[in-house]
């Protein structure tokens, strides 16, 4: 489909005009200038990278091409003519096929029903094809590679195939300009690869792609160009030879930095504090494991591997059928988050804005929720103690908002990611479990969360980290655990780990 | 970078139609349904007669009506509260119409004007104005209740026209057999059973109640839809205020009071989410029948009122927890 | 302020208590105002002010619960029916024990137990509060009548059961002090204390706030439970006020507590609202109520007038808010 | 004379205590004839209450009796009736086409009130009558009420003024929070009329509310069907005057009216139920009391005399 209904369109794309030209584009938020004066400009069949630190104005930028704000200021040149785009509506008529950063799907809906939400087929009277849709969108699944299920209900399945979903309703119908916004933040390798593969084949069709990613290495194996916004202010466009790591990091942020994966302290050897044994739910079987006060325990799995059901159990927030949990060896009362709070045990969660945020609340109330046991006298809550707490861990982790009243809905998904992070570390805990915490976080904020985890082991700490992402994983973590299909498979030392080992026992 | 495994996410065949039903949530419902009429027809030897059950589908027609319409609009993740003060306000430009002009469709065709126009300002608030659709028909709703009383000087307008298709209408019965009103609540939901599953229309008012962000991102003109919806919804109410109207035979100034309560209850009772985007007519229709044989078959047993009262508050709260406790067994 | 960073500051006083739609509910209390009392100079005196005083009582103190409530994403319209069973309750119990206390203890025992049933159905069975408490509505208006076929005659003669009601402390009737410390302690829990926090928090998102170690559950039935005992300290004022228990009090109450909470700006979808706006509604509400029959105007307009305001008020604020954006 | 063997009663409003005194009429009389007589609630609901007479149409009884929640929203029931040819009775209204209706006169009730308020008023008041009229627009019923007793006090006191005119709402609080808006700007108020005793309850208690004392005042209230309007006349000085309207006697009569419909006997169309203004202590004629339960002197009540026809009736309005 992504080829045959393409050759005709194909053929009336210029090669020589840009596909898309913005001009002096300018956008203001209340109290944020999020964009001021920036140029882009992108060629058919060419890959064009955005990149900057969160908060940069990257999702802005594509969100006025997308019709979903409008812009302050400036000009916007499609194939050369300049068009108004108001709406979504205007943008899609204009070809342009946006992947958001924020999943944009109906939960309600079936995989193959979301695939085809923008454009119906339907028969000759008007109604919907329902068995096309279902066997189009299998079709179109088999073509890129992605395994999901067409008849899924959307809202069941996990975030990484749900960016599947998304990636594939941008490919569904034919388009001019395709915006990836962060596509691939829950993908693993092998699917980063078939996305790659399709990028690829777009591109020889001479469709402009437009992508935005904080993973240096996928910028440097896809894109033709790239272009680097600090502070909402466009910085440099190069193409990607003129670029080595550490030019591109010092244009994003503006300074150096130094080692990725810091270690301050040694192998993890402290006290037992979370002990699990013979635990099963309904999607985990007979899992035991211990961790310790001071170490990394990495926890490495394909997706669907129930490492996020895992880290769930953990909390006390899903119930477990048999099998104990003990922090710091007092046991937990499954499907009781707050005891299990009160032990000391935090989860970062994988999927932010259903599980993390509070989205219409302030910077504030979100960060200081769990620990508002510390300000408060007799139940009666110290706003200014609050207040300079949560101001020293804004300033601390560099959460660029312009207020704490600032709702934190408005705020870039990094930004939002520090602040929740930030909620558990306030609190003061024995056992953190984050979640892909790296998840949509750019660089320098990715070496201060990198740095952060190891001095909370350093302090103490038993961190558990779910990860997708290797380097993370080899990077930090003293002991490596490797899930599949709800059981451990493997678990071995830093110094016994090596790729393939890992990806063995995730297979297995 | 080593070969992707397939791991057990291969595409599953299409479900079987028989899975797909067990796994509704009707089922509840029907359940439910089933072990009313069973028990009441154990109870009362003068329940299951024809002439009781088509009784009962004419009485429940007007809630089926107008349920259909609350129910697209809470699927489009709004709520419609002024729909009893319009059933009863319909009533006046209907019966007016008819004693001036002797003729049924005119009358009917000004019913519908006032609700079309109701529809038409509760939408321009809604999706336009953007007020939030509770406050916005809460304040219809007071301002046509008032309306109707200051207009009528809270008495009732008979009818004088004594037309015999304005008779027929709400008390009459299609081959001896139907009533009227149930055959056209039929009808009407069987339209927009249609069109919510085959429509395009009808999977975008879905869509923009689950998540109109998405929707909008989609293309979808979210506004527009939910004007559409809240139209419809008046225009429904509308046609049950003129089945209510010649069931009365008069434009009664209190007629409808209450009505809302009614219809949303059946609505929630019947599956669809008070926060949009889930539920199915299907349901509506059954939770509406349920509180319709409830209220027949309890009368039927002679029971005091109170304790029907009591009676029916347990019942919706148990079938509730049901289709609840059958939902969440599910998804382990 | 000064040692600490500038964006420490906290906002100001003003700006806080007027940060939300209040500001247009008070300019429309004002002009009302004004209006109302160059058309009938007696709806300043004394007498009148303190009958709506009075009026606005009742509906504040249940008002102050319904808020939280709406806040943590939930609702009760069983609030009608359990404030005339409460009465009755109030004014029987009073009738067989010769106590005020523990009459007015039965009354708001009575409150409470409705919204404990009405927690449990919630949180428990999970039905949707909306249609659990229609569902109690139904089943307090029967249980009203299998309670008492009759109103409950006042047969104890307590001058301090009417005094609760028809009393003063010095200028200031008795239930308007009553409404005020039930305003300010909600006023105080919901701005000041982790529980008011963890309502908003609770209505922002179940999910984070039990994965952040609330017992949303417990939270919840908590507030369904407060809310209820005010219902049942409403109900025995009415009752005193009434000087029966009367089973047929009560009617359309919950629609006048409801409207007077989104008047005041708080979100069905929960996370939002202040009791400041709801206060602000409450007066708004009544004083059209009072000034509509001090006018002499038609009665019928006690329902269009605040069906206009309330549509009106909410559009205003939604102009302020878009040009505060700008 | 045959005995129907089953008689429907659709009520208006089965709940509140005026209804339940005809039920307990009704009752009392089905049960001395041997008749299963069944009640059916509208609860105020004009839709109800037409479904309600369906039920009892298809189930075939042999005479319904409906109380209208709205006179004009039983005609086609009427029709339907006759179809089946089942006889009614109507209660309490009369109704386009109907057969027969067993009533008070509303208006004479209201008159005689009057009367009794413009003697009580000249003796006592100087003949200053100043009325707050707590009423319901919402039925015809109450309004000929209200319109009666302000006729019938201006036989006595032509001065005589309604200074405010209130919609009640007929519910206790809703009366009393409107009494105590029309009483703060009217301070010459001296006499409540109630349209029914919550009413005329609501309308004292916001007299008390605002701190006057009883003197000088007269509360007139019309029903005397429970509890209520004793314990006012005998705690409240201003309680002073009450038009009972016997519900018991109302049902009985309904009941007798049913049979000799289902005979076939010639009735007429209006049958009037008697009423009675009981000023003091008078009420001690018709009622005794006893703990929380009343009871009716059936001799008394029946000796009551009732008016041929009324002298005005909702076709006047
Ligand atoms: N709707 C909004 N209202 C107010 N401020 C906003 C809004 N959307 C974005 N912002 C602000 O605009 C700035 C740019 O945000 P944007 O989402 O474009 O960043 P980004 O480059 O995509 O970051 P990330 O890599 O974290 O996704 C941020 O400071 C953000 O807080
Ligand atoms: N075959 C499948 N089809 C659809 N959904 C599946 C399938 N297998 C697993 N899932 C979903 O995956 C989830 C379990 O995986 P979980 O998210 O715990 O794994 P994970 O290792 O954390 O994966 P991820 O990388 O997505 O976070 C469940 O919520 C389940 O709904
Ligand atoms: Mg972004
Ligand atoms: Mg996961």
């Amino acid at each position: 489909m992504l080829d045959e209904a393409r050759t005709g369109h194909a053929a009336a794309i210029d090669t020589s005009i840009p596909a898309l030209e913005m001009v002096g584009i300018g956008k203001r938020f209340p109290g944020v200038l999020a964009l001021e004066n920036v140029d882009l400009r992108l060629e058919p069949g060419k890959v064009h990278a955005l990149m900057g630190e969160n908060g940069a104005g990257k999702s802005t930028l594509i969100k006025i091409l997308a019709g979903v704000y409008e812009k302050d200021v400036g000009t916007i040149r499609i194939a050369g003519r300049e068009v108004e785009i108001r709406t979504p509506r205007d943008a899609l008529s204009q070809g342009i096929k946006v992947v958001f950063q924020e999943i944009a799907l109906i939960p309600e809906f079936t995989v193959a029903e979301n695939i085809f939400l923008e454009d119906y087929p339907t028969s000759g009277a008007g109604n919907i094809r329902w068995r096309k849709i279902r066997d189009d969108a299998a079709a179109l699944f088999d073509r890129i590679g992605f395994k999901v299920n067409p008849d899924a209900r959307t809202g069941d399945l996990p975030v990484s195939q749900q960016q599947m979903v998304e990636i594939a309703r941008a490919l569904a119908s034919e388009a001019r300009i395709v915006v990836m916004d962060e596509p691939t933040s829950s993908l693993t390798p092998t699917e980063v690869e078939m996305l790659f593969s399709v990028i690829r084949r777009l591109t020889s069709l001479g469709i402009a792609i437009l992508y935005v990613s904080h993973k240096l290495d996928e910028i440097f194996e896809i894109a033709d160009t790239v272009t680097v916004l600090r502070d909402g202010r466009h910085i440099s466009t190069q193409p990607k030879t003129a670029h080595t790591s550490d030019t591109l990091i010092r244009d994003m942020i503006g300074r150096q930095i130094g080692d990725l994966f810091p270690r301050s302290r040694g192998a993890g050897t402290g006290d037992v504090v979370v002990g699990v044994s013979g635990l099963s739910t309904a999607k985990l079987a007979d899992i035991a494991f211990e961790a310790r006060a001071g170490e990394v325990l990495g926890v490495f799995g394909l997706m669907g591997a129930g490492r996020t059901e895992l880290a769930k159990a953990l909390v006390g927030y899903d119930p477990i059928r048999t099998g104990t949990i003990t922090i710091g060896g007092s046991p937990l009362c499954p499907h009781d988050t707050r005891t299990a709070v009160s032990l000391g045990i935090g989860l970062l969660t994988e999927d932010r804005k259903t599980e993390g945020l509070m989205l219409e609340l302030p910077v504030m109330h979100n960060m200081s929720l769990a620990s508002l046991g510390r300000f408060a006298n007799m139940s009666f809550l110290d706003e200014k103690r609050e207040r300079s707490a949560v101001q020293e861990f804004v300033d601390r982790f560099r959460v660029k908002t312009p207020s704490l009243e600032q709702h934190i809905k408005n705020l870039s998904g990094g930004n939002q990611q520090k602040v929740l992070l930030a909620r558990w570390l306030m609190r003061g805990l024995k056992v953190i479990v984050v979640d892909e915490p790296t998840r949509g976080i750019d660089v320098g904020a990715k070496s201060e969360i990198f740095a952060l985890i190891d001095r909370l082991a350093a302090e103490g700490l038993a961190v558990i980290m779910m990860t997708s992402e290797m380097p993370e994983l080899l990077g930090l973590s003293d002991r490596i655990m490797v899930m599949a299909e709800g059981r451990i498979t493997a678990t071995m030392g830093r110094d016994e780990a090596t790729q393939e080992k890992i990806l063995n026992a995730a297979i297995a | 970078m080593p070969q992707s495994p397939d791991l057990a996410l291969a595409p599953r065949p299409a479900p079987s139609i028989l899975a797909t039903l067990a796994r509704r949530n009707e089922v509840a419902l029907l359940i439910c349904l089933l072990a009313l009429i069973i028990f009441f027809s154990l109870a009362s030897s003068s329940f299951l007669t024809p002439r009781n059950l088509t009784n009962v589908l004419g009485q429940a027609s007007l809630a089926m009506v107008a349920g259909v319409g609350v129910a697209i609009v809470v699927m489009s993740g709004e709520i419609d509260v002024s729909i009893g003060s319009l059933a009863g306000a319909v009533g006046i430009p209907l019966v007016t119409i008819m004693n001036m002009t002797e003729s049924l469709p005119l009358g009917i065709a000004g019913a519908l004007l006032l609700a079309l126009v109701v529809g038409v300002v509760n939408g321009y608030l809604v999706a336009y104005l953007g007020i939030n659709s509770l406050i916005a028909t809460l304040g219809t709703m007071f301002i046509i209740r008032g309306g109707i009383y200051l207009y009528t000087g809270q008495r009732s307008i008979p009818d004088t026209a004594y037309l015999e298709e304005f008779f027929q209408l709400g008390n009459g019965r299609f081959f001896d057999f139907l009533p009227y009103p149930a055959l056209i609540s039929l009808i009407i939901l069987a339209i927009f059973i249609y069109v919510m599953r085959m429509r395009p229309f009808g999977r975008q008012i879905y869509a923009v109640g689950g998540n109109p962000e998405v929707a909008r991102l989609a293309g979808f003109d979210v506004r527009r839809v939910k004007f559409i919806c809240l139209v419809i919804s008046a225009l429904l109410a509308g046609v049950a205020g003129i089945l209510l109207s010649s069931r009365l035979g008069s434009a009664v100034h209190v007629a409808g009071l209450g009505f809302e309560f009614q219809v949303v209850a059946a609505v929630v009772l019947g599956g669809v989410s008070l926060a949009g985007g889930v539920g199915s007519l299907v349901g509506v229709a059954l939770g509406v029948l349920i509180l319709s044989f409830l209220s027949n078959g309890l009368g039927m047993l002679n029971l005091a009122t109170e304790w029907q009262l009591v009676v029916t508050g347990g019942i919706i709260i148990a079938a509730v927890a049901f289709d609840e406790f059958k939902r969440r067994n599910q998804k382990q | 302020m000064t040692e600490t960073a500038s964006s420490v500051a906290p906002p100001s006083r003003l700006r806080a208590l007027t940060g939300n739609n209040e500001i247009v509910l008070i300019v429309i209390l004002a002009v009302l105002c004004v209006l109302i009392s160059i058309g009938a100079p007696q709806f300043y005196s004394v007498e009148n002010v303190v009958a709506i005083l009075r009026q606005c009582a009742l509906v504040l103190i249940v008002a102050s619960g319904m808020t939280m409530l709406l806040i943590a994403a939930e609702v009760d319209l069983s609030v009608g029916a359990s404030l005339a069973f409460s009465g009755v309750v109030a004014m029987d119990v009073t009738n067989k024990t010769n106590s005020v206390l523990l009459g007015g203890l039965a009354g708001i025992a009575f409150g409470a137990s409705v919204g404990l049933f009405n927690g449990l159905v919630v949180t428990r069975l999970r039905v949707n509060s909306l249609i659990a408490t229609i569902a109690t509505m139904m089943i307090l208006q029967g249980g009203i009548y299998l309670y008492t076929r009759e109103a409950v005659q006042n047969r104890h003669s307590i001058r301090l059961f009417t005094d609760l009601s028809t009393g003063y402390v010095g200028p200031v009737p008795v239930p308007v002090i009553i409404a005020a410390l039930v305003f300010i302690a909600c006023y105080v829990v919901l701005r000041h204390t982790m529980v008011g926090r963890y309502i908003y928090a609770v209505g922002a998102n179940e999910k984070a706030a039990r994965l952040s170690g609330l017992r949303s559950e417990r939270l919840k039935l908590g507030v369904f439970v407060f809310t209820g005992m005010l219902v049942g300290l409403a109900g025995l004022l009415l009752a005193s006020l009434m000087n029966t228990g009367q089973p047929t009090a009560g009617r359309g109450f919950e629609l006048q507590v409801i409207a007077a909470v989104i008047l005041g700006g708080t979100s069905l979808m929960g996370g939002r609202g202040t009791l400041i706006g709801t206060l602000l509604a409450v007066l708004v509400l009544k004083v059209i109520d009072n000034g509509i029959i001090i006018l002499r105007w038609n009665q019928d307009l006690q329902m269009i007038v605040p069906g206009l305001v309330i549509i009106g008020a909410t559009w205003l604020d939604l102009v302020r808010r878009k040009s505060d954006a700008r | 004379q045959e005995i129907p063997e089953r008689i429907g009663y659709v009520v208006n409003y089965a709940t509140h205590e005026w209804y339940q005194n005809v039920i307990k009429g009704m009752t009392d009389r089905a049960n001395e004839l041997g008749i299963e007589l069944e009640v059916r609630d509208a609860n105020q609901d004009a839709a109800r209450q037409v479904s309600a007479a369906e039920d009892f149409m298809s189930q075939g009884v042999d005479v319904l009796i409906i109380t209208p929640v709205n006179e004009d929203g039983v005609v086609p029931l009427l029709r339907r009736a006759a179809q089946d040819d089942i006889p009614v009775v109507l209660e309490g209204n009369p109704v386009r086409g109907m057969t027969t209706m067993v009533a008070i006169c509303d208006y004479d009730t209201g008159y005689h009130a009057g009367v009794a308020a413009g003697e009580y008023a000249r003796d006592n008041f100087d003949g200053q009558a100043r009325v707050m009229n707590v009423g319901l627009p919402l039925l015809s019923a109450t309004v000929l009420r209200s319109e009666g007793f302000m006729d019938g006090l201006r036989t006595i006191l032509p001065e005589a003024e309604m200074v405010h005119d209130l919609d009640g709402g007929g519910n206790p609080d809703r009366a009393l929070e409107v009494s105590s808006a029309a009483l703060a700007q009217n301070s010459d108020i001296n006499i409540i009329y109630g349209i029914n005793d919550n009413s005329a309850q609501g309308g004292l208690q916001a007299w008390k509310a605002s701190g006057r004392s009883q003197d000088g005042l007269l509360v007139v209230g019309t029903g005397g069907e429970g509890l209520g309007f004793i314990n006012l006349m005998a705690t409240e000085p201003a309680y002073q005057i009450e038009a009972a309207m016997f519900p018991e006697k109302v049902g009985y009569t309904t009941i007798d009216a049913a049979v000799s419909l289902f005979n076939g006997e010639e009735v007429p169309e209006h049958i009037v139920s008697p009423t009675a203004t009981m000023i003091g202590d008078e009420w001690q004629q018709y009622y005794s009391v006893e703990g929380t339960t009343r009871s009716i002197n059936w001799e008394n009540v029946n000796a009551v005399p009732a008016a041929d026809a009324c002298m005005k009736t909702a076709a006047d309005l």
